[in-house]
């Protein structure tokens, strides 16, 4: 087995468990956390798979979607603590 | 050129008319010329009406489907009926819907059901008639409950349960037709039925979708409850013209005149008759003349059911057959709007001779629903007896010897109304103003003249053989009538049993009843599904909803995260496998 | 009906996810081994087109100029974000003094390193590995120490030139978008000649606004008490 | 302007007005709801001028002029052409429904710009042709929505929000490796070239399962709609009908386009599949809806039921009329749901509850708004001349043609079900005991708003034909023209 197809199953293996993870936990922030090893194990099986191109450099074109990936999973992640914290309070002030 | 497309816009209005006028009273919040308005509603059709063979077919391709509008002959006899059973009943209305109970929705929903109405009478596609009876049915539902009595409510609610499960009848027999014939056109379906492998189930779904409307017998259970509660000026339109509706539904996607379908046409002749006796002998038992009168309207329409049943086993009659059926419509719409306006007016009538005069008066159309001679119901009856010669071996005997016992019945049934209505407390309410008097005054003079229109129409000569033919009932019904009343009498006057309103409705809802109760004993035995049973039983008040309750522990099941997740891969799963 | 209240989950229901789970996996595992071995995937035609653009960074190329619509989308993503959250945080962010001296003195130190190697990977993102994310990331980065070490809030302040900085990066690429239909072919079009002097106004218009909404996310969540456990009854249960 | 010129400029406006006005909302929070009806006006006209530049042909328009697959393209058909003047409408409306509904509220400012950001995000997946540029546009759509779910400020609607927020992460997870599968199987993210028949060997099953599961999450379908009732109920009204309405319609037009381009080859038993759970949402929203006591959860689980109908494509996808009916469908359902949750929302801004007993009360103040809910209901339940009835009818002969009519006794039975709930809520217009005093007043445009949507749903059905022949004129998946 090559090199990158090894990491992108890594990345598989990333992505379920943490969808175990997210499925299992009942505290919002694990699931938070959880949600975010999901999209890491994505990242992973995107970028492992651009290696298999014959050349000395990947292909670029994963490497982006990786990048504004990131940016997306950061403001939903931003989003949802929020989300949380307010959850809280919001339970609290009751 | 613009003749035509005069035509062609003048047709359309029929509908349109009155639909825009029902918003423009809705929006004269409170003022009093709603009642005007349904007046001018009929204005389009009694034109058109007036000059059918101008209005044979006009297309409009860029409405629904490509909709379809026009008259034959017999849909113009359906048409100019009911225009002025509707401006009868408008001017009756002007005068008897009180401002206080919401006139202008009153009027509004009024005027919705006559464009559905008049729609539905002119529309020959599919979609379109759909689209109109539809308006009809749920916009008479608002008519119906106008007093919002408790009474009023429950009828309102049966006949609502009856129209969508009749909608959805029809939807379903309507769709699988042009599904199956790749047409929505009525006259290409009826044509086409014949090779579709579904078309009994077809005949099916819109014998009981349009029956229910037609007051066939055991989907009847509405009319006698609705009729009492809605207002006098809702009752005749409902009796004259709506029910009528369903015939002409039947008559549109029936292949009446195609081909034979001897089993559906012996079915319609049997149920017909039986609902003609059956009507007449619940209806004698009633105590309330609107009541009588509503159970007059289901034997009416068993008669008519009969003569569809009649064209659907002998296609050859149908020419003749079909105009005859739409003249009993209109004979039978006309005496019934008469008598329901007349015995609206009984509870305004104070003084005794006011009132021997409003019997003298409800005396005639009474006698022209039982046939009686000279009356429009010895030429319609006359005409149908033409037909019946033609049908096969037991069917002409048969009717032969029934329809006139159903004059009999009819004359019986009528007698106990007036008898009824004579006996009526003094009225309470104020007197009436001249406008339902002269609505009613009206309405039996085209009683009164029918025949002398009819008979040269439906190729009737006053022969007095006929005469003898329907006098005879008659007399044995005052014969039977006498003996009856004399039974009684040495019997001791005793107490008969009483049929209430809606017969069959009442033991059908205590099965219901009980079966939902076991339902929820059952399912309270089951836990944890029984627990939220058992807290929704013993509040007692959504017994109707504990089935549906059941579900709600399944869904809190199904609104956790987790539950929720698992499914979800367990989606993804078998999307995989299938897809592999 | 709530969880709160329910059992933990049953032993058959947690068994059956860890099933489910496998076979996800396993399923996953199948297809990706079916991938062919070798895939240039769009490589040759990025390779092939980065003279057009001017720059010698095919990743930096393919996120502002092949797919800069998508960068377009993530600026939006990135802006809605700051957006709501502002929304539903409750009020102004207070003023946060640690008073801690150590972090003080770190924060002096490293804040201006912190700006150089933004700056750095700013300017090398055309050319080589770097670019506006991550140049902005560090940024963010050095802003939060600041903030920590009870300086920099002028940051926090809501000011037009704040909300400025925040919306440049969708601004930019929404003008640079306008400016291709006016001056070339297309949205997004950078004329040929101008294709690098656009690419390097973007690139910063990218990094002040990530590194403005990052800094504003952290503060945001910072200021935010972590969620506990007190916080599951009200997700879970149907209240 | 000739035809090639405009399309692209109406395409590119579509997106990109809003996302300016959005940022000059967010600039100028004093002036946000100015720049609301400047969206408003704008938008219904661009998209009607974008739905007569693809009447003819389809719009392929290549961003960057880089053309497929290196970069970007925008797409749109007729089909596309529809759902965004049918975002534009129901936007405009729901934005006149807003000023009046956030008239005192402190969120106002805050509400502008969310929702100048969905309808981006709509807009942008309805002329997107590029399945991770969707996923991008999927996010901002998800974030927006959440954002404006949580503006409902209570604990309940942040909870729903947040529920809906990580769902909807999961689903796009899902949705991402599939891309990710796709791509690197195939090099290529461009939705035609995907669909080129010798591109791909074996049939990508991976890539189908996951991103189908993600957008059914994402699209609330049964047995995976857990997250919408409640944050369709608690979301403010203008909200919740815009989510109703349209932001669930954009996973499964994503879908529909998945559907009829790459995936156009799979085995039927998969668009059984969907189907089948298609009928079961129709039957179970149907009944959850009935057994409400709130009325704006009725509505939601309505929503539930209805996009029941449009997973009916997917085991017809073959038939001809199919893809004419699930348009017509999503655009009557929209129109009428739009009109539904915003009476709802006056309903309850009225009466400060929205208990479904206690309506009676309510019968005599807002007898428009129960007239609106009453109208739209008539289309839902598929009462012609409303659109639904339309829709449901081309359903059914599509049922027939392909000898599958099975599926038409759902239809029915569907339709005789939202009878029942609609009756239920539009029953206590005909109780007697009307109280005429109290409760809040609601602004006559916020009564008009539902009451006009609900009567463009009702005569939807009258101009069929020729929304019909526009949807049929280019087939969709076969006609894509692939940019340079």
């Amino acid at each position: 087995m090559s090199a990158p197809l090894l990491y992108a199953l890594v990345g598989v293996a990333l992505f379920c468990m943490a969808l175990h993870w997210v499925i299992a936990c009942a505290d919002p922030l694990r699931r938070i956390l959880a949600v975010n090893v999901m999209s890491s194990g994505v990242f992973l099986v995107l970028v492992a798979l651009a290696r298999r191109v014959p050349g000395p450099s990947p292909d670029p074109v994963p490497h982006a979607m990786v990048i504004t990936g990131i940016v997306v999973a950061v403001s939903a992640t931003a989003l949802a603590i929020v989300l949380a914290s307010r959850m809280r309070s919001g339970a609290a002030g009751r | 050129m613009v003749l035509a497309m005069l035509r062609n816009a003048m047709l359309l209005l029929v509908p349109l008319w009155p639909g825009l006028l029902a918003l423009t009273s809705l929006a004269l919040h409170g003022r009093r010329l709603g009642g005007l308005l349904a007046v001018a509603g009929t204005a389009p059709a009694l034109l058109v009406a007036l000059n059918a063979g101008a209005y044979r077919e006009e297309t409009y391709p860029w409405l629904l489907f490509g909709t379809r509008l026009g008259l034959d002959r017999a849909d113009a006899v359906f048409l100019s009926f009911a225009a002025i059973v509707w401006i009868l009943a408008s001017v009756y209305a002007l005068g008897t819907i009180r401002r206080e109970s919401g006139r202008e929705r009153f009027f509004g929903l009024f005027l919705l059901t006559m464009s559905g109405n008049l729609g539905a009478l002119v529309a020959q596609d599919m979609p379109s008639f759909y689209a109109f009876y539809a308006l009809m049915s749920f916009a008479a539902f608002g008519i119906i409950v106008h007093e919002l009595t408790r009474e009023a409510r429950h009828a309102a609610k049966i006949y609502i349960v009856l129209v969508v499960i009749g909608e959805a009848a029809l939807a379903a027999g309507m769709i699988i037709a042009a599904g199956a014939t790749g047409s929505s056109d009525f006259l290409a379906v009826r044509a086409g039925l014949e090779a579709v492998p579904l078309r009994h189930f077809v005949i099916a779904l819109a014998f009981v979708g349009f029956g229910i409307k037609a007051g066939v017998l055991v989907l009847h259970v509405w009319l006698p409850l609705a009729h009492p509660v809605a207002p006098a000026a809702a009752s005749a339109v409902l009796s004259g013209t709506i029910i009528v509706t369903g015939l002409v539904g039947w008559l549109r996607i029936l292949p009446v005149g195609e081909w034979a379908l001897p089993g559906w046409g012996a079915a319609c002749i049997g149920l017909g008759l039986a609902a003609a006796f059956y009507g007449a002998i619940v209806g004698m038992d009633q105590r309330r003349p609107k009541v009588v009168l509503a159970y007059s309207s289901i034997s009416q329409m068993g008669i008519m059911t009969a003569g569809v049943g009649m064209l659907l086993m002998e296609p050859a009659l149908a020419p003749a057959l079909r105009v005859a059926i739409a003249f009993f419509a209109l004979h039978h719409g006309l005496a019934k709007c008469s008598l329901f306006l007349g015995a609206g007016l009984a509870n305004s009538v104070v003084h005794a001779r006011a009132r021997r005069w409003l019997v003298t008066g409800l005396a005639l159309p009474s006698l022209a629903l039982a046939g009686a001679p000279f009356t429009s119901g010895m030429v319609v009856k006359s005409a149908i007896v033409a037909a019946e010669a033609q049908l096969p071996p037991p069917w002409a005997s048969a009717l032969f010897y029934l329809l006139p016992l159903t004059s009999v019945a009819t004359a019986l049934l009528m007698a106990r109304f007036l008898v009824l209505v004579r006996g009526l407390p003094a009225g309470t309410r104020p007197r009436a103003s001249a406008g339902p008097w002269l609505a009613w005054c009206a309405s039996l003079a085209l009683v009164l003249l029918l025949p002398l229109w009819l008979a040269p129409t439906v190729g009737y000569a006053w022969a007095p053989p006929t005469f003898v033919d329907s006098a005879w009932p008659l007399g044995l019904a005052l014969a039977v009538a006498l003996v009856a009343i004399g039974l009684w009498r040495r019997a001791g006057r005793p107490a008969l049993p009483e049929i209430p309103a809606g017969d069959l409705l009442l033991p059908v809802e205590r099965l219901m009843l009980r079966a939902q109760r076991a339902l929820a004993a059952t399912a309270a035995s089951v836990r944890p599904l029984g627990e939220r049973v058992k807290r929704a039983g013993a509040a007692g008040r959504r017994r109707a909803w504990a089935l549906i309750e059941v579900s709600g522990s399944a869904e809190a099941l199904l609104d956790r995260w987790r539950t929720a997740l698992l499914l979800a891969l367990v989606l993804g799963a078998v999307l995989a496998l299938l897809a592999r | 009906m709530n969880d709160g209240h329910a059992k933990r989950p049953g032993r058959l229901a947690a068994t059956a996810l860890a099933l489910l789970v496998v076979l996800v996996f396993a399923g996953l595992v199948s297809a990706v081994l079916a991938l062919p071995p070798t895939a240039a995937g769009l490589s040759a035609d990025v390779g092939a087109a980065l003279p057009r653009v001017g720059t010698d960074n095919p990743v930096t190329a393919t996120l502002l100029a092949f797919r800069g619509y998508d960068t377009l989308l993530e600026m939006a993503v990135l802006l809605l974000a700051a957006v709501a959250i502002r929304a539903l945080r409750h009020g102004r962010l207070p003023v946060m003094r640690s008073g801690d001296e150590i972090l003080a003195a770190l924060a002096r130190v490293l804040v201006p390193v912190m700006v150089l190697v933004a700056a750095y990977l700013l300017a090398a993102g055309l050319d080589g590995p770097g670019g506006a994310f991550q140049a902005g990331a560090i940024a963010a980065a050095a802003g939060v120490l600041l903030v920590l070490a009870g300086r920099g809030l002028r940051l926090l302040d809501d000011g037009l030139a704040v909300r400025l900085g925040l919306a440049v990066g969708l601004l930019g690429f929404v003008a640079a978008g306008i400016a291709g239909m006016l001056v070339a072919s297309a949205f997004l079009d950078y004329a040929p000649g101008r294709a690098a002097t656009v690419m390097t106004l973007l690139e910063v218009a990218v990094a002040v606004s990530v590194a403005l909404t990052l800094f504003e996310m952290f503060v945001s969540v910072l200021r935010c008490p972590i969620p506990g456990k007190a916080a599951d009854a009200a997700d879970r249960g149907r209240r | 302007m000739n035809a090639t010129l405009t399309g692209p400029t109406l395409a590119v406006l579509l997106i990109v007005a809003p996302l300016v006005l959005a940022i000059a909302a967010f600039l100028a929070p004093r002036f946000a709801g100015r720049f609301g009806f400047v969206n408003a006006a704008l938008m219904p006209a661009a998209a009607a001028g974008l739905l007569a530049a693809v009447a003819e042909s389809p719009l392929s328009y290549a961003l960057g002029d880089w053309g497929a697959p290196l970069g970007i393209r925008l797409y749109a058909d007729s089909l596309s052409g529809i759902l965004l003047l049918a975002t534009a409408v129901i936007l405009a409306c729901v934005t006149v429904h807003a000023r009046g509904y956030f008239a005192r509220s402190a969120i106002r400012s805050s509400f502008w710009p969310l929702v100048l950001f969905l309808h981006a995000a709509l807009n942008g997946i309805f002329l997107s042709a590029d399945v991770f540029n969707l996923y991008v546009a999927l996010e901002l759509l998800s974030l927006a929505a959440v954002a404006l779910v949580a503006l409902g400020n209570e604990a309940a609607a942040v909870a729903a929000a947040f529920r809906y927020l990580l769902a909807s992460l999961v689903a796009s997870l899902s949705y991402l490796l599939g891309v990710s599968l796709l791509y690197h199987g195939y090099g290529t993210l461009d939705l035609a070239l995907l669909a080129e028949p010798g591109r791909h060997g074996a049939f990508p099953w991976a890539a189908l399962a996951l991103m189908t599961a993600g957008l059914a999450i994402k699209g609330a379908l049964f047995p995976v709609h857990f997250w919408l009732p409640r944050a369709h109920a608690e979301a403010p009204a203008p909200v919740s009908a815009l989510l109703s309405a349209l932001v669930v319609k954009a996973p499964l037009y994503v879908l529909l386009r998945l559907w009829i381009g790459p995936f156009a080859d799979v085995p039927q038993a998969v668009g059984e599949l969907l189907g089948l759970l298609g009928c079961a949402a129709i039957l179970w929203g149907s009944v959850q809806a009935l057994r409400q006591e709130r009325l704006k959860l009725l509505v939601a689980y309505s929503t539930v039921a209805q996009i029941g109908y449009l997973f009916l494509f997917f085991p017809l996808a073959r038939a001809t009329a199919v893809l004419d009916a699930v348009a017509l469908f999503v655009l009557a359902h929209a129109l009428a749901k739009a009109a539904m949750f915003l009476a709802a929302g006056n309903i309850l801004a009225c009466l400060g509850h929205d208990r479904i007993k206690e309506l009676d009360r309510v019968a005599g103040r807002l007898p428009v708004s129960l007239a609106a809910f009453g109208v739209a209901g008539a289309c839902l339940m598929g009462m012609p001349p409303s659109g639904n009835f339309v829709a449901k009818w081309l359903l059914v002969a599509a049922a027939f043609e392909s000898g599958e009519w099975g599926w038409s006794l759902v239809v029915i039975a569907g339709s005789l079900l939202s009878a029942g709930y609609v009756f239920r809520v539009v029953g206590h217009a005909f109780t007697p005991e009307q109280a005429r005093e109290g409760g809040a007043a609601i602004s006559a445009s916020m009564s008009v708003t539902p009451f006009l949507l609900a009567l463009l749903a009702l005569l939807l059905g009258l101009i069929a034909a020729p929304l019909v022949e526009l949807v049929d004129s280019p087939l969709p998946g076969a006609a894509t023209v692939v940019g340079r």
